[in-house]
């Protein structure tokens, strides 16, 4: 038994986020006891503060690593067997991640003491649910997609249900997780076919050895594909995801929209560009109306919502629609304009979620598009942000959201005109008409905040410190990745699909 | 990159701006170090003058304006998104160049009009005015397609909260249909837009978005666009159709028209003024400088559907605005019929007719934004708008009725004033191309004269029935300054139109000599057939005597 | 080895049709709950099969991990399903669901 | 069917079905009485002979099987049978692949004394336990009891406890001797390490020094492990819910826990189990811990070896493994009878310091124990090498 | 022999199964079956050279898994049929009919898979090969299954903890 040949250092960031969950739970319980070394007991609010804010440290510390490695070639754990890389994509998706989530943790402080499940947990779970995001998109093997895909998912499932005095909260956490394993259930079943039919589990293998005419890889793959489309909430497997952003805590939605999507559509861009590539002309049709489908249902059915947060879940399932395009394109531009517009949309849907989740006073929630009335009047910082990120996801130009479709539809057109494809310049053509639809919706909210009377009662609550920071920085960030996306390109030109054929050579 | 005299541009567009940013950094600093905030009054004084500012450096770049050169001037470029061809490209020519003036004299008469009006969220209402001032002048003034599209985009945001906030009770509704009306049509051109973009790629081999070319790199000008023999979404024709589409709502054209009234009524005076003034001109902006030149072939095909369309707008809109009980709905639709004849001149297609609806253009944003700001001081005073509330107003206020009079006959084009000049020329180019059209279009000149003086009778003669207006006041100091300085310009076009005609002429000629140009391109592209060969080469009847002979001169050659 | 793999994959497929179907049709969400343990079950046997047919221990290691998700999995939904009850049982348990489902 | 295969079977199942359970109450009864100061279980007899009270086993049989057996009310009739031979039957046929002596070969036959000598060997013994788990889970439901109810509740979740701390605390032991098959760790129970080795590797006396070789100890398990042994033992009395884990039972709480609804032979089988586990926990324990079937400082070869001088190879095979199963039995008694000074010197826990015990002490002690061990195999082999 | 085994431990593998998802009465008699199909399956996975795998299987699924399930079931005295989702007949019977569709064909195709087995070595499933694998090629997802289950316990703990005070 020899040892394996391992790189350490392709996994640090990796292991930073680890250590930060392992000790998490360390520090929850020392911040309890510090009665025996501090004079008087810390107050539960500032260990709140000072968890998240350790969270926030760790997430920091694997963001400036992944940056770091952002320019480095690609890399992976295990030389003998890799199961992971460690490219560009990884990294620029890895940096999402750690964005979205780092903002997250870092607004969670407050959020959590107002509701009063200020708990250690949250933020143990919080860092290992980033640790399998960040392996999942680096996964380039089957099974380190699924447990990646579970280090994310179960985490999450937890903390869905965090307030666990809300019945609602309560159901939500049920069904996501009930929900979820059904779709872990169906994308193993289908991997247990794809390894039957090619005998690895190895992504570039697969694609290697892809037998197009045979029908168990085939039903396999189909069923991979459903199993992640669950994830990424596409119609029409998307019914779970209002209930759940609904009833689970907002800053947690806020996550499961952006950070897990991110990394859920990091795993299936790798799985199309690795293993999918044989059956691209297959899967074109059946992706073209899923991803007509999930925009169209995502717009038209966000336009009837009266509850914020299950507007921005169908904005989600709409927005998910528009990333398919990109997939479905599956050029270079197409998967940067992706990683773009993940970026772009992490930041508007995080900074909306941030809003609601401020409002989100235990006891006085105003989570009705309604109860956002007059918000203009009492806080217009957060009607700013939340006006900010609104034209943002509505795709208006000078926002991040506007880039992020250009450089979609850009690739679309492109590629329509390459290959003088005239379905795919519909799928442009559908796309623009859903900003259309999507104008109705995203617009009512700042309408209702700045033109609505407010409905009498006390004011919202001011934004804490921090969260004021994240919503600051998710406004800023927005109109700067819209106007000055250049500086992306920079990271974006690195996303090199050559890339990953060196590492074909790198595994057995 | 801060000079006034090379950057000159960028000053225009980017004061308003900077001065939004100078007033927040004001407001927060001193919340954040002396615990209180800035008056309303002071966001308002500063406002004013940063409007005042936009004013004089617009009136600048018309003092810089060469008027023999045909083409781009004063231009701005530099690397902006370099990986997509997107550069920081600013540039006027004599088809923007007034409208930029007309923009930037509108603003700070439109804030003095509004200065007790509006009284609420004040703070606001500066924010949202001066925002909407960058747009509209990046807009005008952008030669990027891409710069253009964000400006074009950008100025329906600050719009939509002017006419949300402070507008009429169904402002809502009123304001939400404007916005996705005019976005809707635009994003299909964003499409549009992308398909020449990579056929411009394809053609010169990089990718780009300039609208003309920089440094004797060719620009999206210079794509040729097949007419046939293409995948059908790649021809000139539905390409012209999705362009045309955008630029139609915004127009407003005859069946894309129905946001406007109800954008117009609901809006508040300012807002309505803007709207009619400078928003709508970007419709027949966008034709002359991007769907015409670009699409010459299918402009000139489809131009019968264009001249139809154009004479319903006019004949509608004049029917329509005739039995209006609602004195600003009836200028609203007014707008529309306006409107048309600008259409009808463009596809003239011919030096009179572009020239005309050129400064028809300019005409109407300043009579309908003098007619809206001046139903907006009636309206100050009595809160409604209904013309059978009114009845003998020229007793109690001799003043308004006489500014009132002076934008009446404006709008209708009485000689001597501006909108006749505008009229005069559009129906000459048109009569010239098409005769029918514009004998159908001169009835709607009778039309308007009828609704405007009806409207003008019912409101300011006859007997002083209704009791509420006995104790109206004339108009105010502030008021007078600003019928004044909206009549002022009336006056000038009207009596000394070639001031504005000669700078136009050489970018109409140029503009004309590129489409015929493009023209050729397609033809011996595809073997010999243009519809532009049947346009007359030279339009008979140029009505010299309105312009200085030494620069017809030169615009001839 | 006389049983050949098409069989065993046969039974892992009909394993995974109730599981899906029992995930579809039952409305006890315990029971909903052991149907995805039959589906990752299902798999399981799959992954062995082909495991010994392919000679590679790759689907082995695969059940193992599958072990693993599946009890992390148990112990949080059960926690999950422990406080709706508590949840339910204390505030109003005719509510019986506040989210559309 | 091998036959050596059905003898062994049969003789195992001999040995601890009917001599050691029975026997087992009578030792719990004698074991009580010595330790309360009675005479106890003196009786029963037969025609006046008591037998040192050896009748008592088989007048509880008697008992057992002739008394009524109840079915309660509302009880699951089916599941209520089972249980029993759910608790019973697993416990039992875990004793298959633990080894009661070494392998042999006379006469050209060749045979070793284990049922299954299997790879996975303590895996084994783990799967079938947790299955055990079923009888005493379903015993409280299917009565339709309350009190069986808390029992199985008490039991369900004690046995899911301590099955963590059971596979942990063993670990060491597999690491030790780099197997899971029980003959692999009971041969290598028969090597000797120098206790005095290290002074040669310090270089404090000369290789090859003779009495440096004289000091030496078996590598027993429990030299090896000792921490490992009585972790892995408390966890296995844990298991066995037998006093002082018997908080599943109870009597002064739940009064007799799960299976209180039980009568008859069924309540009688629910003891055979408990007691079929002891021996099955003194088994394991003696295999893995106390050096098996061998004899302290001497390997089979060695003990064959000079059994072969006077009485010739095949007798001498035969010969070592009598001696073999006798030592292994010694011990097994030895380990039985620990467990029963613990059982009746040791008050019942709380429910709540069960809990404690499992996973605040158990688990990360043999968590450390693991650590410790790793590192020191390590360094052994840095100095082996 | 073997057939017999094989036919015997995947009747009672589906059987199980179908008795799980049919049994609407008694939740308690579904986790049974289930019990039941597990232990079938750890059968059939020891009969085909998986004996690491199958013990686990036992030691995990029965041994663990459906005794928490029955534990909670017991807890929360969920025996009857509680709780449950709004219907949703047509979808949830596309669904249905989706799933039986794609399994009978993909049945259908299965069954016809005749390759033959390869010889494999003896060390082939052994404790000691899944242990060298796991701890060389398989080091990540092995080690990233152990903060898994560190966040499946934490996990749990926030979930089902009760309050502090």
């Amino acid at each position: 038994m020899t040892a394996p040949d391992l790189d350490l250092g392709a996994v640090a960031p990796l292991c930073v986020v680890a250590v930060g969950a392992a000790l998490m739970p360390l520090l929850d319980v020392l911040l309890g006891r510090t009665k025996t070394f501090l004079s008087r007991p810390v107050t539960a609010a500032w260990a709140g503060t000072v968890m998240s804010l350790a969270t926030t440290g760790v997430l920091s510390i694997a963001l400036v690593m992944c940056f770091d490695a952002a320019g480095a070639a690609p890399r992976t754990f295990n030389r003998d067997h890799p199961m992971i890389l460690m490219d560009g994509m990884t990294s620029f998706l890895n940096i999402v991640i750690l964005i979205g989530s780092l903002l997250t943790a870092l607004a969670s402080g407050k959020f959590l003491a107002d509701l009063a499940i200020n708990r250690g947990e949250y933020y143990a779970l919080l860092l290992a649910a980033v640790l399998g995001m960040m392996l999942l998109v680096a996964s380039t093997n089957l099974m380190m997609l699924f447990v990646g895909l579970e280090l994310m998912s179960i985490p999450i499932y937890a903390m869905a249900g965090f307030r666990r005095d809300s019945l609602r909260s309560n159901e939500s956490a049920l069904k996501y997780f009930l929900v979820g394993s059904f779709a872990s259930g169906i994308l193993l079943y289908g991997t247990a076919l794809i390894y039957g039919a090619t005998g690895t589990l190895s992504l570039l293998e697969i694609g290697a050895r892809f037998d197009v005419d045979d029908p168990v890889l085939l039903i396999g793959s189909g069923l991979l594909l459903v199993g992640l489309a669950f994830k990424i909430a596409t119609v029409p497997f998307h019914q779970w995801a209002p209930d759940v952003y609904e009833g689970a805590p907002t800053l947690v939605s806020g996550l499961m929209a952006t950070t897990v999507k991110v990394a859920a559509f990091g795993a299936l861009l790798r799985v199309f560009q690795m293993a999918f590539g044989p059956i691209d002309d297959l899967l074109y049709p059946a992706l073209w109306v899923m991803a007509v489908l999930t925009m169209t249902v995502g717009n038209v059915m966000a336009i009837i919502q009266q509850n914020t947060k299950r507007m921005l879940a169908y904005s989600s399932v709409a927005h998910t629609g528009y990333l398919l395009v990109g997939i479905l394109v599956g050029t270079q531009v197409g998967i940067s304009a992706v990683l773009f517009y993940l970026l772009a949309y992490t930041f508007m849907t995080l900074g909306a979620f941030g809003v609601v989740a401020v409002l989100a006073h235990a006891g006085r929630e105003r989570e009705r598009i309604a109860d956002l009335a007059g918000l203009a009047n009492s806080r217009i910082f957060l009607a700013a942000v939340m006006t900010i990120c609104m034209v943002s996801l509505a795709g208006i130009p000078g926002t991040a959201g506007f880039m992020g479709k250009f450089y979609i539809f850009r690739a679309v057109v492109e590629q329509a005109i390459a290959t003088e494809s005239s379905s795919l310049l519909w799928l442009a053509v559908i796309g623009v008409l859903n900003s259309a639809i999507s104008l109705v919706y995203y617009l009512r909210v700042p309408m209702v905040m700045f033109m609505r009377e407010p409905e009498p009662g006390p004011e919202p609550d001011r934004s804490g410190t921090f969260e004021g920071l994240v919503l600051a920085v998710c406004a800023a960030a927005v109109i700067l990745l819209g106007i000055w996306p250049e500086d992306l390109n920079l990271i974006l030109t690195r996303v090199d699909v050559l890339h990953w054929a060196s590492v074909a050579s790198a595994s057995p | 990159m801060f000079d006034l005299q090379e950057n000159l541009l960028s000053w225009v567009i980017f004061l308003p701006i900077a001065g939004i940013g100078i007033l927040l950094a004001l407001e927060a600093a001193g919340r954040i170090f002396m615990s209180r905030r800035l008056s309303d009054r002071s966001w308002r004084v500063a406002g004013m003058g940063f409007a005042l500012g936009n004013f004089g450096l617009s009136l600048m770049v018309w003092q810089r304006f060469d008027p023999i050169d045909g083409g781009l001037q004063l231009v701005e470029r530099s690397a902006w998104i370099p990986d997509l061809g997107i550069q920081y490209y600013v540039g006027v020519d004599g088809i923007s160049l007034f409208l930029v003036v007309m923009t930037g004299f509108l603003l700070p008469v439109t804030l003095l009009a509004s200065w007790t009006d509006i009284a609420s969220r004040v703070k606001q209402y500066v924010f949202f005015m001066l925002c909407l001032q960058t747009g509209m002048m990046g807009a005008f003034l952008s030669m990027n397609l891409f710069l253009f599209y964000l400006f074009w985009e950008l100025m329906l945001i600050p719009m939509y909260f002017i006419i949300g906030i402070w507008g009429g009770p169904r402002r809502l509704y009123a304001t939400l249909k404007f916005f996705i009306y005019t976005m809707a049509g635009s994003l299909l051109m964003l499409v549009g837009l992308l398909v020449i973009y990579y056929l411009n790629a394809q053609q010169f081999g990089f990718l780009n978005f300039d609208y003309i070319g920089y440094g004797g790199a060719s620009g999206i000008i210079d794509t040729l666009i097949p007419t046939a023999g293409a995948p059908w979404w790649q021809t000139q024709f539905w390409l012209f159709l999705v362009f045309g589409l955008a630029f139609a709502v915004k127009v407003p054209m005859f069946p894309f028209h129905t946001w406007l009234p109800d954008a117009h009524v609901e809006a508040p005076t300012p807002g309505s003024a803007i709207l009619a003034g400078v928003l709508l001109k970007f419709g027949t902006y966008g034709f002359i400088r991007f769907a015409m030149p670009l699409f010459p072939e299918a402009a000139v095909e489809l131009s019968g559907l264009v001249f139809g369309l154009g004479v319903a707008g006019i004949i509608y809109g004049a029917l329509v605005a005739m039995i209006q009980q609602d004195i600003k709905k009836l200028v609203a639709y007014s707008s529309v019929s306006h409107l048309g004849f600008v259409m009808i001149g463009l596809f003239a297609m011919n030096l009179q007719g572009l020239e005309g609806a050129l400064l028809q253009m300019v005409n109407h944003g300043i009579s309908t934004g003098a007619l809206f700001i001046l139903i907006g001081m009636i309206y100050e005073r009595r809160h409604v708008r209904e013309i059978s509330e009114f009845g003998g107003l020229a007793k109690v206020m001799p003043v308004f009725a006489t500014f009132f009079l002076i934008a009446t006959f404006s709008s209708i084009g009485l000689p001597m004033l501006n909108g006749f000049v505008g009229e005069f020329l559009i129906l000459l180019g048109t009569f010239a191309a098409a005769p029918w059209v514009a004998v159908l279009a001169t009835t709607g000149v009778i039309l308007s004269a009828v609704y405007m003086l009806w409207m003008y009778r019912r409101v300011f003669f006859g007997p002083l029935t209704n009791e509420a207006n006995r104790g109206l006041l004339d108009l105010s100091a502030r008021e007078k300054i600003v019928a004044v300085a909206l009549t002022l310009p009336m006056f000038w076009i009207g009596i000394y139109p070639a001031s504005f005609l000669r700078p136009m002429d050489a970018a109409v000629s140029e503009l004309m000599r590129t489409m015929e140009q493009r023209g050729a391109d397609i033809a011996s592209h595809n073997g010999g057939q243009s519809a532009l060969a049947s346009l007359p080469a030279e339009t008979p009847g140029r009505v010299s005597w309105l312009r200085e002979p030494d620069a017809s001169a030169e615009a001839a050659e | 080895m006389e049983i050949p793999v098409g069989h065993y994959q046969f039974v892992a497929a009909a394993l995974f049709m109730i599981g899906v179907v029992g995930m579809l049709v039952r409305r006890n969400v315990i029971v909903m709950f052991m149907s995805i343990e039959l589906m990752l079950n299902a798999a399981n046997l799959s992954f062995v099969a082909w495991s010994r047919l392919w000679d590679s221990i790759d689907g082995q290691i695969f059940v193992f991990m599958v072990m693993v998700v599946a009890a992390a999995e148990v112990a949080v939904g059960l926690a999950i399903i422990i406080s709706l009850i508590r949840n339910r049982d204390s505030v109003n348990i005719e509510e019986a669901s506040l989210l559309k489902w | 069917m091998d036959v050596a295969l059905v003898a062994k079977t049969l003789f195992i199942f001999a040995v601890i079905m009917l001599v050691f359970a029975p026997l087992m109450t009578w030792v719990e009864r004698k074991q009580s009485a010595l330790m309360q100061d009675r005479i106890g279980a003196n009786r029963a007899d037969i025609f006046g002979i008591t037998a040192i009270g050896l009748i008592h086993p088989v007048a509880d049989v008697i008992k057992m099987i002739t008394k009524e057996d109840v079915i309660p009310a509302g009880a699951h009739r089916l599941l209520h049978t089972l249980c029993p031979l759910i608790a019973a039957v697993p416990a039992a046929i875990s004793f298959a692949v633990i080894p009661y002596g070494g392998s042999y070969s006379a006469w050209g036959a060749h045979w070793s004394l284990v049922v299954a000598d299997l790879d996975y060997g303590l895996l084994y013994v783990f799967a079938i336990g947790s299955i055990a788990a079923y009888g005493t889970v379903l015993a409280g439901w299917a009565s339709n009891s309350n009190w069986g109810m808390l029992g199985s509740l008490r039991a369900s979740a004690q046995m899911l406890s301590y099955e963590v701390a059971m596979g942990v605390s063993v670990l060491g032991i597999f690491m030790v001797f780099g197997s899971l098959r029980m003959t692999d760790i009971g041969v290598g129970q028969q090597e000797t390490f120098r206790l005095l080795g290290f002074l040669e590797h310090l270089g404090w006396v000369a290789p090859g020094t003779r009495w440096v070789d004289w000091v030496t100890i078996p590598a027993w398990g429990i030299v090896l492990q000792p921490l490992g042994f009585f972790m892995f033992l408390a966890a296995l009395m844990a298991e066995n819910k037998r006093p002082p884990f018997d908080t599943p039972e109870g009597e002064s709480e739940i009064v007799a826990g799960y299976f209180i609804e039980y009568s008859g032979m069924k309540f009688g089988l629910f003891f055979m189990a408990e007691w079929i586990e002891v021996v099955v926990i003194a088994g394991l324990m003696t295999a893995l811990f106390l050096g098996g079937w061998s004899l302290p400082w001497i390997s089979d070869q060695e003990l064959i070896g000079w059994l072969s001088v006077p009485f010739g190879p095949n007798l001498a095979n035969l010969l070592a493994m009598v001696v073999n199963v006798s030592v292994f039995f010694v011990k097994l008694c030895f380990m039985i009878w620990v467990q029963q000074i613990l059982r009746w010197s040791l008050p019942r826990f709380r429910y709540d310091q069960v809990m404690h015990l499992g996973w605040k002490i158990l688990l990360p002690l043999s968590l450390v124990n693991i650590l410790v061990t790793a590192i020191l195999i390590l360094l052994v082999d840095e100095l082996a090498s | 022999m073997e057939s017999i085994l094989f036919w015997v431990f995947s009747i009672a593998a589906i059987g199980g199964a179908l008795g799980m998802v049919g049994t609407l009465r008694n939740t308690v008699y579904s986790a049974l079956w289930l019990v039941v199909s597990m232990l079938a399956l750890a059968c059939l996975f020891i009969m085909l050279n998986a004996q690491f795998v199958g013990l686990i299987q036992i030691m995990v699924y029965a041994g663990a898994i459906v005794v928490l399930f029955l534990f909670v079931v017991m807890l929360l005295n969920l025996t009857g049929g509680v709780m449950g989702a709004e219907e949703q007949p047509l979808l949830k019977f596309v669904g249905v009919a989706l799933a039986v569709a794609v399994s009978l064909q993909l049945g259908s195709i299965l069954l016809r898979i005749e390759l033959p087995w390869p010889e494999v070595s003896p060390e082939y499933g052994t404790t000691a090969e899944i242990g060298r694998a796991l701890y060389t090629d398989y080091l990540l997802p092995f080690e990233v299954a152990g903060v898994l289950l560190l966040a499946a316990i934490v996990a749990a703990l926030a979930m089902a903890k009760r309050e502090r005070g």
